[in-house]
């Protein structure tokens, strides 16, 4: 019942998303829903690292690399824009491998800490760097005429297969080995798993969807800027993490939906948007450490704690 | 020789104050296994506190020192009130949680941006120079502010140095940092520990916050560039030691100055960013990390 | 080549020094086939340090484990895992949030052919009797099982040495001799070698073959467990406590 | 669950949208939309510019408001944090755009926030005023943009001409510049010019936005020995900082910073190593120069922001009156109409001249401000113009 019922939810989340993405016409909101849609990657791919129980803050600095990567394959190199967001992801998931291999030898707070760094070094460099604007940043990565009314579809489509991806690698013997990696990892050593390698395999299948997210997010915005790309990214991206609730599959889904939407009004406020992210941020940690799908699910049924809460929560 | 002079006492003092940042961030990371974001913020609120109060008590008549050392103390009193609260609310209930507690912390820093925009204002506060005069070492050049500052902070590392070593205190910090569940065992008080723990790094930024006020650039923001510079640091020295967050200030600091004077200082940016990686290429843990 | 009639294991004079203390001195010895070896001693004999030297995760001061007939190199636990030397740990090795059926299958995941894997979980756990809660959440089971989920865990590796480290600490008598059951049914059904390291003297001098005895890192006594019982050195080293267990 | 959400969402931004429309209908209010740092090191020149749009706008609204065609209109502003970058610029666009159906951008601060305006606006056929300078965002290719303060463009020769006349004796500048799009634009601009009028460039370096150490940045400055030192698109602040340092390392010579804004941050952080220094952006409200309509705004500036107005956050006030002329002139609303009108009017700046539009031999396009430079350099520990240079 349980894998049926599962599939059944994706079609009919995904089937929905995908309906809205070509029934919205009007311009605000179609922004808003290509906002989600990223967030929600990104956001997921932060979780998905958090399997194993290490916090990628170098995902601002590879989403950079993915959308710098797509813009300027495009723009210079006049890649057609698939094309150039795909190799944009393969870009990110190498050299992500690379730091990963690099950070990953160390437990603990080196990986965070690190990535931290890396993303505000990327952020320094791109505006170094000339060839792709400087500290003024890129423009005009404008994706092909035809494409300006099917973006919506593109992105969240795009967007949908990720996601099944990550659901479909969570789930799987993979998926079991990062868990036992968060939890355990002498045990998964002791039975012949080579876990640094898995760790790194992660961090650059992470990063590929971060790649994928930052190209999307170029072509999205048709301008991107080194300040695009800093900490705060992956800050934001954690408070969706955090808000939807970290022991769910849909929950950075939720949380990014929730707090985009949120943010959109925040807007308003001025400088005070930070007030909105932080409280939520501090209020969530605090008062609902599983998040909003936490609270659903007490208020639901009495289930077990269990990463496939995901399908109990919503029916 | 001239310009090497001038360059080491100028990395000299800007790594004093990494120090005391530094020293900080490891002293939590030693005790309570957190990454404390807002530790910048900690500093931030000294500095503003001081910067906001110095003309108003000039004006009132105090003489410059007077006024400074009156302002100096509210300053680090609202700090440390201001550590208690961030503690007493929030981390203790996130103790050897290096996810959830560094997730709050980046919480408060965004809430605390907002805080500090609106109590101060986004504008620059100037403070007056204290201590006028210069001095000139080996033909180097350093204001009598700054030579203050150095003697503060050395003072500072050298006494945590060897408070860690000797004192009570010091010996359950460390017992503490080592092996928490041990040191519960033998009797000593983690929680009571851990606080004085966190309280004694927030001194540290809150020192730091008003030696600095008067000769840099006061406004809400200030505190991240010291807060990156602080980590890079221990990263480089190894989480949760003390010698290793010392000589990483240094050794940032060095970067910074020698860098920006033969290159540029956006380029000396960076090569402290890739001189982090290559240091983790051979000492995964930092320098002086342990297990 | 590795034959049956050569040792499974074989350590020579491997040392351990934590800076000025010897944790391990100079130790010997050899573990056949098919056979429970056990290697006791009081707190503080060097057991563990012995067995994280085995497993490789500990390298040694000196000397050097043959396993299978190739030498293993120290502080390598890929290479001993990968050789077919499988260990538990004492604090239970088993993931808390995964199922019984995930757990066990982690174990097969390096050494078992993906096709098999499926099996591999039945088989194991029709072995230990984990058949009818291989959905129940690992960390939900009472402590008796979760210690059975621990060696499952590593028997589902196929392991040709089985290493537990004090796999009945915390057990009560029932659970003893169940665990106890289950060793010796995987001994019958699979035919394969267990080093044990346990404190329980009664169950070692139970189920165990031969058995090596460690006193303050050093070789102290070996023999059967009628012999080692019988031995003067072993009881003064206990000061009778192997009775009183 | 998505689904909902956005739903949700989205029903509530309509409704708000809606709500917004209908007032506007109602009372003939022009929302102009502002897209400005409100939050971070930039805050103050946001809140800065947000006051004076308002303060216009309250201006206007007093004065009987603007009369097109038999109607009369009141502007409302509208702003919006753009935090500076690009990703927050195109949300800010969205948002003022496609959800508040903003026509007129009254103002718009930061080269990467701005370039993600455009692209959206120039779509839409948007006005769009800005004050900021990359050279990529003026010109032909940018009809509906207008630039509302003067930039390296327009102060550079004139500035860099006075001063070099004014100490014919100094022969050699270093340069320093923030490594941001307004520093790049700076440094190309300045450099050339420096060189044209016989001045050589001994170096010419860019340092981190955010950075509080400047003594490494001031060491190497004094090693070359300049006779001037230029700190072009500096921030006063950091500025200031930089000053204090060299005048530690005992350096003496001509303090300029070009496009410098204000004297407050300058001194703040200056003290006496502010004297002497050149800005040819800066405003003083000190003295018989200043009307009494300036000091009276720039009272309640600082009372509101902490800090006296600068020239950035005048052009905020500036564009108000200008879309007011151009409006009365052509007698529509409609932004691409007004925007062939704004070339040829002329309305009252803040400064207290008439102004219209230039630009053309430099741009392409008369969409520059003809303000006047004034060139303010600090005097006994007070900012003092010194020149008001006519483009």
């Amino acid at each position: 019942m349980d894998k049926r019922f599962t599939l059944g939810l994706w079609l009919v989340l995904g089937g929905a998303a995908l309906l809205l993405s070509l029934l919205i016409q009007d311009f605000y909101l179609r922004s808003i829903l290509n906002l989600m849609a990223i967030s929600a990657l990104l956001a997921t791919s932060l979780r998905f690292v958090m399997l194993m129980g290490e916090l990628n803050f170098a995902l601002a600095a590879f989403t950079g690399l993915g959308a710098y990567s797509a813009g300027y394959l495009s723009t210079v190199l006049g890649l057609p824009f698939g094309f150039a967001i795909l190799l944009a992801g393969l870009i990110t998931a190498a050299v992500s491998a690379l730091f990963g291999a690099i950070t990953l030898r160390a437990k603990g707070p080196y990986f965070l800490l690190i990535g931290f760094a890396f993303s505000e070094a990327m952020r320094v460099a791109y505006s170094k760097i000339d060839a792709v604007g400087g500290t003024s940043g890129m423009v005009g990565i404008y994706p092909p005429r035809a494409f300006d009314d099917w973006l919506p579809f593109v992105v969240v489509g795009t967007v949908l297969l990720l996601l099944i991806a990550f659901y479909l690698v969570e789930k799987s013997d993979f998926g079991r080995i990062l868990f036992a990696i968060r939890e355990n990892e002498d045990v998964a050593r002791s039975v012949g798993i080579r876990t640094y390698l898995y760790k790194v395999i992660a961090i650059s299948g992470a990063c590929f969807a971060a790649g994928l997210a930052g190209g999307l997010h170029a072509f999205v915005n048709q301008v991107i800027s080194p300040g695009d790309f800093g900490y705060l990214l992956a800050a934001f991206a954690l408070a969706y993490v955090k808000i939807g609730g970290e022991d769910f599959f849909l929950g950075p889904i939720v949380g990014a939906v929730l707090l985009v939407a949120l943010s959109s009004y925040a807007l308003g406020l001025g400088g005070d948007e930070h007030f909105l992210y932080g409280g939520a941020i501090i209020i969530a940690v605090l008062l609902m450490p599983k998040g909003v799908l936490g609270m659903l699910g007490k208020l639901r049924l009495k289930a077990a704690v269990s990463n496939d809460k995901v399908s109990a929560d919503v029916h | 020789m001239q310009t090497f002079i001038q360059l080491s006492a100028t990395a000299l003092q800007i790594g004093a104050v990494y120090v005391l940042f530094s020293l900080g961030l490891t002293l939590i990371f030693g005790v309570m296994r957190i990454v404390n974001f807002v530790h910048g913020h900690i500093f931030s609120v000294a500095a503003l506190v001081v910067a906001y109060l110095l003309p108003a008590l000039a004006a009132g008549g105090l003489s410059a020192p007077a006024a400074y050392v009156l302002a100096s103390f509210v300053g680090i009193a609202v700090a440390l009130s201001l550590g208690a609260l961030l503690y007493i609310f929030g981390f203790r209930h996130f103790q050897r949680d290096l996810v959830g507690s560094f997730i709050l912390s980046i919480g408060l820093v965004l809430l605390l941006d907002g805080v500090l925009l609106h109590v101060f204002g986004g504008a620059v506060r100037g403070v007056p120079e204290i201590f006028p005069g210069r001095v000139s070492i080996g033909g180097a050049q350093v204001t009598i502010q700054r030579l203050f500052l150095c003697a503060v902070a050395v003072l500072m590392a050298v006494s945590l140095y060897l408070a860690l070593g000797h004192s009570r205190l010091g010996k359950a910090l460390r017992a503490v940092s080592y092996d928490h569940e041990a040191a519960m065992m033998v009797g000593i008080p983690y929680s009571r520990i851990a606080f004085l723990g966190f309280m004694i790094a927030s001194l540290l930024a809150a020192i730091a916050g008003v030696l600095l006020a008067p000769v840099t650039i006061v406004s809400p923001v200030i505190g991240t560039d010291y807060l990156i510079k602080g980590f890079i640091a221990v990263i480089i020295g190894g989480l949760g030691s003390v010698p290793g967050a010392i000589l990483g200030s240094i050794f940032v600091a060095s970067i910074e100055t020698f860098g920006s004077y033969y290159l540029d200082s956006s380029y000396a940016t960076l090569a402290i960013f890739g001189l982090v990686i290559i240091v983790l290429l051979f000492w995964p843990k930092g320098v002086f990390g342990r297990g | 080549m590795y034959t049956d009639t050569q040792p499974l294991l074989r350590v020579e004079g491997i040392s351990r020094r934590f800076g000025g203390l010897m944790a391990v001195k100079n130790l010997n010895l050899e573990l056949r086939p098919g056979e429970i070896f056990g290697l006791i001693g009081p707190n503080g004999a060097g057991k563990s340090t012995t067995f994280n030297l085995i497993s490789g995760f500990m390298s040694p001061t000196a000397g050097k484990v043959i396993f299978a007939g190739e030498k293993l190199p120290g502080g390598k636990v890929g290479e001993a895992s990968k050789a077919g030397l499988v260990r538990t740990f004492q604090h239970g090795s088993y993931v808390r949030s995964m199922s019984v059926g995930d757990n066990i299958r982690l174990g097969t995941l390096a050494r078992v052919a993906p096709a098999r894997r499926a099996d591999k979980v039945r088989e194991t756990a029709a072995v230990l009797g984990l058949t009818e809660i291989l959905d129940e959440l690992a960390g939900n089971l009472p402590h008796g099982l979760q210690r059975l989920v621990s060696i499952a865990i590593a028997i589902a590796a196929a392991p040709k040495l089985l290493c537990l480290d004090e796999p009945l600490t915390g057990l009560n008598e029932t659970e003893v001799a169940t665990v106890l059951r289950v060793l010796d049914g995987y001994r019958q059904s699979m035919g394969r070698a267990i080093l044990l390291v346990e404190h329980n003297m009664k169950a070692v001098m139970k189920i165990c073959d031969r058995i090596h005895v460690l006193h303050h890192g050093e070789f102290l006594a070996a023999g059967t467990p009628l012999e080692i019982q019988s031995n003067k050195a072993v009881i003064e080293a206990y000061l009778g406590s192997a009775h009183a267990t | 669950m998505i689904i909902k959400k956005q739903l949700k969402s989205g029903a509530a931004v309509l409704a708000l949208a809606g709500l917004i429309a209908g007032a506007a209908q109602a009372e003939e209010v022009i929302r102009l939309g502002l897209s400005v740092p409100l939050s971070g090191a930039a805050a103050v020149w946001g809140k800065g510019a947000e006051f004076l749009c308002n303060t216009a706008a309250r201006e206007i609204r007093e004065g009987g408001g603007v009369s097109v065609g038999g109607e009369t209109y009141n502007f409302e502003c509208l702003s919006y944090d753009n935090k500076y970058n690009a990703a927050e610029g195109t949300k800010v666009a969205q948002a003022l755009l496609n959800r508040e159906g903003v026509k007129f951008i009254g103002g718009s601060l930061g080269t990467a926030p701005v370039q993600a305006l455009q692209a959206l606006a120039e779509r839409q056929d948007v006005l769009v005023f800005t004050v900021a300078w990359g050279a990529s965002i003026k010109g032909v290719k940018h009809p509906m943009t207008f630039t509302q303060m003067n930039t390296p463009g327009e102060i550079l020769p004139l500035l860099i001409a006075y001063i070099a006349k004014e100490h014919p004796e100094a022969k050699s500048v270093a340069m320093l510049n923030p490594n941001d799009a307004t520093g790049k634009e700076t440094e190309t601009l300045a450099g050339d010019i420096w060189a044209k009028n016989g001045v050589d460039v001994a170096a010419s370096d860019f340092y981190e936005r955010g950075t509080t150490e400047f003594q490494p940045i001031a060491a190497r400055l004094a090693s070359l020995k300049p006779a001037i030192i230029d700190l072009g698109a500096t921030p006063p602040a950091d500025a200031g900082a930089i000053f204090k340092e060299l005048d530690v390392l005992g350096w003496k010579g001509v303090k300029v910073v070009e496009v410098g804004t204000g004297a407050d941050g300058l001194k703040a952080t200056g003290g006496d190593a502010a004297e002497g220094v050149y800005m040819g952006a800066g405003v003083t409200f000190e003295g018989n120069a200043a009307t009494d309509h300036q000091k009276a705004i720039n009272e309640q500036a600082k009372a509101q922001i902490g800090e006296s107005l600068n020239a950035v956050q005048i052009g905020f006030y500036d564009s108000v009156y200008a879309l007011k002329a151009a409006m009365e002139k052509a007698g529509s609303v409609d932004p691409k109409i007004v925007a062939e009108v704004l070339p040829q009017v002329t309305f009252k700046s803040f400064y207290g001249e008439e102004v219209g539009f230039y630009g053309k031999e430099l741009y392409g396009r008369d969409q520059q401000m003809r303000l006047p430079i004034i060139v303010t350099k600090v005097i006994g520990g007070t900012l003092a113009e010194v020149a008001r240079l006519k483009p």
